[in-house]
């Protein structure tokens, strides 16, 4: 192909969106809605995930050490919970530490109940481990239980089990649903594209009768597909990252618990508009494409 | 040199009109043929062979040699570039005004540019719309419509010209004009095929004529006349 | 009684074309009346006036005494159904068959299903159709589109029959039988207008002729002959 | 109009279906796959609402009653709480019960620890107050507050706003995405609808040119519109009901946490497939009628 013809496709491509004046608008139309509703849940789901994980990272393994264990038993047993497998850290919690932990979480209005308890602390000191992966706290758990000066190892296995099955099922639905929607946005862009094309079958067939090489004719509808998805993508991609960044810096503090908060808008809008803006751009190309192929065999 | 040549061709469309029978004719290069015969006869679709719009259903129609039934469908192109057609129903691009219509037919080329304009209006003025390159082909009458059919065909110097009744909407000055058009590229060497019902044209400029009636060829005679039997 | 009565009509298309320079006309019922001239001279223009697919720039047009012009557009479709017209581009609707084309034009007056039958069988039988009821346009050839295109306009027994160029794609023999019909037609009381490029048919069955030039009626004789000058 | 003509428009419409073969097919899975995604959406959100509520639920008002109180001013305490505006229900609860409870919320662990409080319990015995909508709760418990013979009221404010806060983000949210959702699917169904329409332009404007009133050629539209919608809605409608029903009765219990169920299959998935339906052939109508408008005026 000779230059001029590429720079002759280019201009093809760019003067068909206006050509179809209507139909690039629907088709344009349906790439912005259905990459805003695809950007939207992809923020959601990878929040939704952040908050996930923050909570599992809450999970820690207790290992009380027995009363009796001195000093050297106590830096031992340290000694060998470091050599575990899927170890994250370890921190000391005295017995003290302890019980005041416990009696913050009862809430202001329990609390004078059991400061009574201060006395005579029935408390063990503690060893707090964090498993490398949340997931594998079980497992941690299982191991500590082996070592010797050890009192009792206490996960809360009820409790964390629930919230991993918890997670499990949010974090699956999640992931099937933004899929479930990334296909679904490329199955309708595709659709819309196709039908505007299908309405230019006649055209594509002229061009064949006239001499026009398969390749001839595809190349501006490449084009065309390029732009379709890019323009499509301007507004999504906008309200994604400003949407996003207004909530970040607006709603963040107020919208975050005290155990979860929002992604940090900077990278993460950025990766979602790429995103976007490639499933655009993919999408805009092959639903031109492959329909454009049906009406090539005259 | 033969240019055409149709061996025992016969076309079943899909819903088993037998459009042509049995047809065998040869052509040779630089003849200015007219295809007479009734409505529903076959002219368009014995024309519609010659280009591959539609393949026979048996038979072989050789072009310069070459059996086209036999053609890769990536190389039909370079034939179709090789034939104008004026087509019966024009088939102009109807977002594309009538000068892009026709440069058209030399992008596929990938001709210059400059080459492009100037063959253009060249073309636009041999059939008087210089006036109206910009019109898109829904702004033309009938006749304009046609008119711009045969500029595209002729516009890129075919080997061969088909003009499948392309006076149909014109009116008998302009027809002549058309005529003496055809009469120019046939004398440059261009072979010539037109499908007519205009009896005052056929009778006047006296060329070979093939009649075909109901998908046969009936009658092929050297400077004949039009007239046919029912 | 005047059927078609036009004042001082002009038309200027969108882009600027002027098409209709102050035509005045008045055409009695009954009467039959070829509209000829060069391509592009105005004659689809003026026709299309007549069933408002085009509103006139200026001017009134006076249909059965009553200004179209002024018609509200719920009742065009009233108007229209008075008047069958052969478009010069046929208009047939690609989806529906043969018979479901011609049948349409009484399913729009709501005519009883057997009634619709025996109409669209008899115009079909008119235009040598019968066989093809079932195709689909596509499937036609350009002769016999326009036919489709004749047996429409005639089936609902309009009270004005308007047909543009029909006869620019059929062979002679068709053509003149395509005129019988037409003047059969005009004889049962319909009145006929007819563009037409050919001079054949003009001259041998003399009627009214209104010849239009660069959107200006040059001529208008009762008895004419297909003749203009450039 | 004639009862013939209409029977011909249903005809006419039912045809067109299939004469359009191509683009009914784009329309019609351009409903299937966004009534899906709408359906989904729509059963997850009332899911989603139905858990916060019994979350909600779990909301109540502790009145301690004074140490002092007598038996006769105890009732009289009952009686004066069941005046409180908003009050749903009242349950006694003894000291030694809240304290079982309390100990009971620890955990299996720290159970023994605090076995030892039984001998001389610090709780006071107490009122359980539930109001009538969760949110109300802190009404409720100001009241509560006015009343004498009281030791204090505890309703866990701090523990409850954040909880309302989180329910009424996450229903927000849910209203606001289930509601986006719905109108993507309007727009992007209707759109879809309104292309392949457009290719019909010129066989509107020959039916007009040949003397169709306006209403004669959008009738077959108008049932055409229908069908689509319905035809588009049987899959989704399937898989809602179908799906659904599989769902609850293979992974409810599965799915199910201590204070959550899926909402019952029975009425919801015939209350979901009558919404799907009812947009999927609201929008096959009016996306029809709509676009057919535009080309009448011939
Ligand atoms: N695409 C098609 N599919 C099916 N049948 C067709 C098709 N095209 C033409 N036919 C049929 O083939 C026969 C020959 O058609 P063709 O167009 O060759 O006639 P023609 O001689 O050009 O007539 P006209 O002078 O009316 O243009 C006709 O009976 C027509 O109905
Ligand atoms: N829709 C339109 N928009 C703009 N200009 C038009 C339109 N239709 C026709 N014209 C212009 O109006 C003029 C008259 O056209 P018209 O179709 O009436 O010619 P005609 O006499 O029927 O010609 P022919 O014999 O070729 O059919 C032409 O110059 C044409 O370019
Ligand atoms: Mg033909
Ligand atoms: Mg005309």
């Amino acid at each position: 192909m000779k230059g001029r013809t590429l720079v002759r496709h280019g201009k093809e491509g760019l003067k068909n969106i206006g050509r179809n004046g209507w139909m690039s608008f629907a088709s344009i139309s349906a790439v912005t809605v259905m990459l805003m509703v695809v950007g939207v849940f992809l923020l959601l789901i990878l929040n939704l995930n952040h908050f996930l994980e923050s909570v599992e990272e809450d999970v820690e393994v207790r290992v009380y050490i027995d009363l009796t264990a001195t000093e050297q038993e106590q830096e031992e047993l340290r000694n060998d919970l470091e050599q575990l497998d899927h170890v994250e850290s370890i921190t000391y919690l005295s017995k003290d530490e302890g019980l005041d932990q416990l009696i913050d979480s009862l809430g202001e209005d329990n609390r004078e109940v059991f400061e009574s308890l201060r006395d005579e602390n029935p408390l063990n000191d503690a060893f707090i481990l964090r498993a490398t992966d949340p997931q594998l706290t079980e497992q941690v758990a299982l191991q500590a239980e082996e070592l010797n000066d050890i009192d009792r190892v206490d996960y809360g296995k009820q409790v964390v089990d629930q919230l991993f099955k918890v997670t499990n099922v949010m974090r699956t639905m999640g992931i099937v649903l933004v899929l479930g929607l990334m296909f679904t946005a490329m199955f309708l862009i595709s659709n819309t594209i196709k039908l505007t094309i299908v309405a230019r079958q006649k055209e594509i067939q002229i061009m064949k009768l006239v001499g026009a090489t398969n390749g001839f004719i595809r190349w501006p509808f490449f084009i065309e597909g390029i732009l379709l998805g890019v323009i499509g993508s301007i507004i999504p991609l906008a309200l994604v990252t400003g949407g996003y960044y207004y909530v970040y810096n607006n709603y963040a503090s107020r919208l975050s618990l005290d155990f979860a908060e929002l992604l940090p808008a900077s990278p993460l809008s950025l990766q979602v508009s790429l995103i976007l803006l490639a499933i655009g751009v993919f999408v805009g190309v092959w639903g031109s494409l492959t329909s454009v192929r049906k009406f090539l065999k005259v | 040199m033969r240019i055409i040549e149709m061996n025992n061709v016969s076309k079943t469309y899909s819903n088993g009109v037998n459009a042509l029978n049995n047809i065998d004719i040869l052509i040779e290069k630089g003849e200015f043929v007219y295809v007479v015969g009734p409505s529903g006869a076959g002219k368009s679709t014995f024309i519609k062979m010659i280009y591959r719009e539609e393949l026979p259903s048996s038979g072989s129609i050789h072009i310069q040699g070459s059996d086209i039934t036999k053609l890769k469908s990536k190389h039909v192109p370079y034939l179709r570039r090789k034939i104008g057609v004026v087509f019966q129903d024009f088939k102009l691009l109807p977002k594309l005004s009538v000068y892009e219509n026709i440069a058209f037919a030399l992008e596929v080329i990938e001709e210059p540019r400059h080459i492009i304009r100037k063959r253009v209006m060249e073309v636009l003025d041999i059939v008087k719309l210089k006036s109206k390159a910009r019109f898109l082909p829904d702004e033309l009458s009938g006749g304009e419509q046609q008119r711009v059919s045969i500029a595209r065909a002729i516009v890129n110097d075919p080997r061969v010209l088909i003009a499948d009744e392309p006076t149909g909407n014109l009116d008998p000055d302009t027809s002549w004009e058309v005529m003496e058009t055809l009469e120019t590229i046939n004398r440059s060497g261009t072979t010539v095929i037109m499908a007519t019902h205009n009896r005052e044209i056929v009778n006047t400029i006296k060329r070979r004529v093939i009649v075909i009636e109901s998908g046969r060829i009936v009658r092929d005679e050297l400077r004949g006349s039009y007239s046919y039997e029912r």
